[in-house]
């Protein structure tokens, strides 16, 4: 494949398009598609054959908008239509030339979509996944060419660590150093790993980016095999996502149908090949070594490290782990150069970064925002605030190894240091938003009961404390708890921070420890008066219930 | 300088840790001019006095009357010791809290009786749903585990105790043997 | 258990077995395909029994003690059969913030059972899942493979009820 | 025969000590008569890194690491005593005895325990997390050990020395979390495995009363896991 080769494919494609320019792309992501957008779009298939109108009906990835879903792109006008039932195919197609139907019409105006910057989603909507002529017409795969034809490995490690791109996995280890360590590390055979064990609950971003343009993670892995040395790649996706497995595996045929994976890649001596390993339910199984493990056929229970899988992985190979994200952002940064990335976002963290609001809030979906955004233009402005009569309490970021944000940061600029500093972690995007109808302790006994039922049971402190942190957590919901049991409760949760092997029980007690921290009122009237002031916990009298 | 008062209780446990206090022999008499024992299962005083410096506890807290004994006693006393490894841990009374009691029951009443095969309800201490180490129901000042904690660590407790300081335990004593 | 090197021979004529074996091949027989392989009888068969872990441990010379400590290690495997129909509630957060505790507690109650169980009459089985990334839809339920968003308490009875016909 | 390893200095509790430099800080501190308390670390087995007790503070880290896995390095500073970490040390054995039903005194093991033992070194009296009393089997059906799960820490001692030594792979790990136990292959009574070679290994380096040989009782109940070292030995000089 070469540069001119690459061109003419999207040449055809786009000639095609203007054939024809009239379309109707559907969201047939995982949102729009739990909202039965695929009924929508065979009735819009129908409705087209049986009128004989000239358009074509394509199904698209995530639009964003989820919660006004299922959403329906109107090409080359650009309206957008939400919440469509079959039932409206008849008026859509009939008003495909002429006025929109305004009953459907979703203002592309609106701050959701404005107030957002699109690296990562660029394509999401946008082109059809399961088919790579699409993703080259939108500049797919230029960046792989370029990165085989005209640079060395080398420099694309430096044009990586010059973006100041971290992993957007969770912990924000700066992904330029990982590559040029495992670059440097000499291997007989060296590996390439896409953690798509999208854990978090609440987080959706790598499903809905593997779900809605899947070649561009698969075109950041080939770079960064290329730039690292290796051969050979595995994408480890959670067994829950079965599109996202489904359209990754369309990929991966697709991609070596052109050449862009297998031998002499770009007629170079670059060999690279990858498949499908499919996750088996287990959260550990998002932490490094626990993953080696699973891909290796064995339990997810993490090692020690270091080694570090940059030195010994795989097979004690040297492996480059990176998430799905961050693969997603390579290719951009390959095109238009680490000073371009670099120019996005705060001083230590740069880019942009894709969360999945989700909660009390009116705009729920998927949003990629320049590092540095506050939580109150996410939540507010891009989220559109919580619904009618609550108020607004706090956002968990960062899942079980995150923490609750109250309302005094939430014009705190969102970057890897500041919520660390509060308490809580980026983590993979997970943005869940929670009103008056929360109850703080309860919440972190979700999350508790998370971890312990996560927890693989190596090490003592996770195994063994998780349990003792959720039975005292169980006793104040319970209204049960006596203040010894706050104590021992905060005793554990700097023990098993300290002590457990990896990140699952080091993070554990955090969203125990960021709830008291903004909210440890809510914990002493669940000990002391035995009342929950959400009315959520059956811990007693339950006065003071709001709403 | 008057006598310290002296309690010993015995809740759910064997009166292994009374054997052991026995077992000291004549160390008790050596201690003995400097406490009186005001209220015991080993003296005839059936009333406990409102202020005890000084108790002892045997056993598990296993029923309601021992949880009502526990808090009346921590009420009054000064200084209270969890005694062996019942008081201290449950111990062999806290085997039984993997089961419900009333399985319990109906298994040692009925299932394994060959007379009169009923549960005893009238006149008799409730079972508790789960036996529990003193500490978890009230305060405990001093820990002594061992079952029962030999006769040499009895007195070296005593002793500490005795004349005002915080014996260390764990030089003295273990779980189990 | 693998005693010998030769390769086991299929537990019974289903057809299934050469769909497992064909997993095994693909991969070369190598131990590290034993969760892909997991992944295909449980497909196949919709849960792992013992006679499936021996053949597939013994036929990737996995020890045994191994591969059962593997397939109880992954909650996304059942040793159980699961009922005709499967209804797999999300407790991710999102869908917990918006109620999902309460659906589980009407599903328990609509079934007469508990998550991970299946009813008597093996029509239905419940289950709970982490998080199926559809927060954005939250509460989300699953009806045998089919995702339904914003589930109301009232959804979620009526499709429980066209299972089990009184 | 392979080059010397190089040889690195470091300090340990203020103490300068040498040590090869593919050794832990654990082999360092027992050379030098340092000790650091482990209950999964055992001579002559792979390191699991699990049971948390022998973590120590490395002078410019903040996270504490475990002896037995992180290597010595040049200029190296440790400290293996100090409140911080003998306060995690003892609540690592709190938790332990908590989780599963350890009644010592009418264990086959008491007095012979390296749990029991561990206590007492760490003056654990008491235990002030809540007991969870869960209700667990007792394996009595192998012809001469038992098995007893109320009293396994999950040290996976035995699967090492069953994998590694033996190399049967008899024992494995069930499930995860706190619910996580022991199995001998798929989960079948002990006394019907075939894989098991009734070896007795696991029993010799189990440091609890979770693993033992029936009718020995008492003082003839003693563990006794020195054989390690003398077949690692061995297999070293036939190769």
């Amino acid at each position: 494949m070469t540069f001119e080769e690459l061109e003419q494919i999207a040449a055809e494609t786009r000639e095609n398009r203007e054939k024809s320019p009239r379309e109707l792309n559907v969201c047939v992501a995982a949102g729009c598609l739990s909202l039965h957008s695929d009924a929508v779009k065979k009735s819009l298939e129908e409705e087209v054959k049986r009128t004989g109108a000239t358009c074509r009906v394509r199904g698209t990835g995530c639009m964003g908008l989820c919660s006004l879903g299922p959403l329906v792109a109107s090409e080359p006008s650009g309206q957008l239509y939400k919440s469509v039932a079959a039932a409206d195919a008849a008026e859509i197609v009939k008003n495909l030339e002429g006025a929109p139907v305004p009953r459907l019409l979703c203002s592309r105006e609106q701050p959701f979509f404005q107030r957002q910057n699109l690296i990562v989603l660029e394509n999401s909507g946008r082109i059809d996944p399961e088919k790579i002529e699409e993703y080259i017409a939108a500049d797919g795969y230029r960046a792989l060419v370029h990165a085989l034809t005209e640079v060395n490995p080398n420099e694309i490690v430096q044009e990586v660590s010059k973006s100041g791109l971290r992993g957007r996995g969770g912990a924000g280890y700066p992904t330029g150093l990982k590559w040029g360590t495992v670059s440097k590390t000499a291997g007989t055979t060296k590996y390439v790993i896409c953690n798509a064990d999208e854990g978090d609950p609440g987080a959706f971003m790598d499903r809905s980016v593997l779900e809605s343009d899947p070649h561009r993670v698969l075109e950041g892995m080939a770079i960064a095999a290329y730039a690292v040395g290796a051969t050979r790649g595995y994408i480890y996706v959670r067994a829950e996502y079965p599109l996202a497995v489904k359209r990754f595996g369309t990929a991966i045929r697709e991609a070596r149908r052109l050449g862009f994976l297998g031998s002499q890649i770009c007629n170079t001596k670059f060999n690279f090949d990858m498949e499908v390993r499919i996750g088996g339910g287990a959260f550990v199984c998002g932490e490094e070594t626990a993953l080696i493990a699973s891909i290796e056929g064995r339990r997810g229970a993490p090692r020690p490290r270091p080694p570090y899988p940059a030195q010994a992985g795989l097979w004690d190979m040297p492996t480059l782990i990176n998430n799905v994200e961050t693969f997603a952002n390579i290719p951009s940064i390959v095109r238009r150069g680490g000073d371009w990335y670099a120019s996005i976002g705060t001083k230590k963290s740069k880019g942009t970064k894709v969360f999945a609001l989700t909660g009390k809030v009116r705009n729920v979906g998927l949003i990629e925002v320049p590092m540095g955004t506050t939580l109150r233009q996410i939540i507010y402005e891009i989220g559109g605030g919580g619904p009618e009569g609550h108020k607004f309490k706090a956002v968990q970021t960062g899942g079980p190894s995150g923490g609750c944000i109250p309302e005094q940061f939430l014009d705190l600029s969102v970057d890897y240091e500041s919520l660390r500093e509060l308490g809580s972690i980026m983590g993979s995007g997970g943005m869940i938003v929670m009103d008056d109808s929360a109850c703080m302790v309860n919440v972190a006994h979700y999350f508790m009961e998370f971890c312990m039922s996560e927890s693989c049971g190596k090490c003592i402190p996770c195994r063994s404390g998780t349990a003792q942190m959720f039975e005292l957590l169980t006793r104040m919901t319970l209204g049960t708890a006596t203040a010894r049991d706050l104590e021992l409760l905060e005793e554990l949760c700097d023990m098993v921070s300290s002590t457990s092997l990896c990140g699952l029980g080091q993070s554990a007690p955090n969203p125990v420890l960021s709830t008291l921290r903004y909210f440890r009122d809510e914990y002493i009237e669940h000990i002391n008066e035995k009342r929950c002031r959400a009315g959520v916990c059956e811990c007693g009298s339950t006065v003071g219930v709001t709403a | 300088m008057s006598k310290a008062t002296l309690a010993t209780i015995w809740l759910d446990g064997c009166s292994g840790c009374h054997m052991s206090l026995l077992d000291m022999d004549e160390r008790l008499i050596e201690l003995s001019p400097q406490f009186e024992l005001v209220y015991s299962p080993l003296v005839d005083a059936k009333v406990l006095p409102r202020n005890v410096d000084v108790a002892l506890v045997e056993g598990s807290v296993s029923s309601d009357e021992d949880e009502h004994k526990i808090r009346l006693i921590r009420s009054r006393a000064r200084i209270l010791v969890s005694l062996g490894d019942c008081a201290v841990t449950g111990n062999v009374p806290a085997m039984r809290n993997s089961f419900p009691v009333d399985a319990l029951l109906h298994r040692v009443y009925i299932e394994n009786a060959t007379l009169q095969q009923q549960v005893p309800t009238e006149r008799l201490p409730v079972l508790l749903k789960r036996v529990r180490p003193v500490h978890e129901v009230v305060t405990v000042d001093v820990f002594v585990p061992g079952c029962p904690p030999s006769a040499d660590t009895i007195y070296s407790v005593l002793k500490e105790l005795l004349a005002g300081r915080v014996p260390d335990i764990a030089a003295l004593s273990r779980f189990g043997i | 258990m693998p005693l010998t090197s030769k390769k086991p021979p299929l537990p019974s004529e289903d057809k299934r077995w050469r769909i497992v074996n064909g997993t095994m091949r693909r991969h070369g027989y190598a131990r590290d395909a034993l969760i892909e392989t997991l992944h295909t009888v449980q497909e196949s068969f919709g849960f792992l029994d013992k006679v499936a872990l021996r053949f597939v441990a013994d036929s990737l010379r996995v020890p045994l003690s191994q591969a059962y400590g593997v397939a109880t290690f992954y909650h996304f495997f059942t040793m159980k059969p699961p009922g005709e129909h499967v209804c797999l509630i999300c407790m991710g957060t999102a869908c917990y913030i918006k109620g999902a505790g309460a659906l589980l507690n009407e599903a328990q109650a609509a079934l007469g059972i508990q998550a991970g169980e299946t009813t008597a009459d093996a029509k239905a089985s419940l289950m709970t899942a982490r998080c199926i990334g559809s927060c954005s839809v939250a509460p989300a339920v699953v009806f045998d493979g089919e995702t339904m968003g914003n589930v109301a308490g009232k959804n979620l009875r009526e499709k429980l009820a066209g299972w089990r016909p009184a | 025969m392979n080059p010397a390893p190089s040889v690195k200095t470091l300090m340990i509790d203020g103490k300068d000590v040498s040590a090869r430099a593919d050794q832990s800080i654990l082999d360092a501190a027992r050379e030098n008569a340092i000790p650091i308390p482990t209950l999964c670390h055992l001579d002559g087995l792979s390191e699991a890194g699990a049971c948390r007790l022998c973590l120590v503070e490395l002078k410019g880290t903040p996270r504490l690491q475990p002896a037995c896995v992180t290597l010595v390095e040049e200029g190296m500073e440790v400290t293996t005593q100090s409140p911080r970490l003998e306060k995690y040390r003892r609540m690592v054995v709190e938790l332990l005895f908590a989780e599963r039903n350890h009644v010592c005194s009418v264990c086959v093991s008491n007095n012979m325990c390296e749990l029991q033992d561990m206590a007492k070194q760490l003056g654990v009296t008491h235990v002030r997390f809540p007991y969870r009393y869960p209700r667990l089997p007792v394996d009595t059906t192998h012809e001469r050990f038992t098995m007893d799960h109320n009293r396994c820490i999950l040290c996976t001692r035995c699967v090492r020395v069953c994998t590694e030594i033996e190399g049967a792979h008899t024992w494995g790990v069930f499930g995860r979390g706190v619910d996580a136990h022991l199995i001998t292959d798929l989960d079948i009574p002990w006394g019907t495995s075939d894989t098991c070679t009734s070896c007795g290994k696991c029993v010799q380096v189990c440091p609890t009363g979770a693993l033992f040989e029936k009718s020995k009782v008492g003082m003839q109940s003693q563990k006794n896991p020195d054989f390690l070292n003398y077949l690692n030995e061995m297999r070293e000089i036939e190769r």
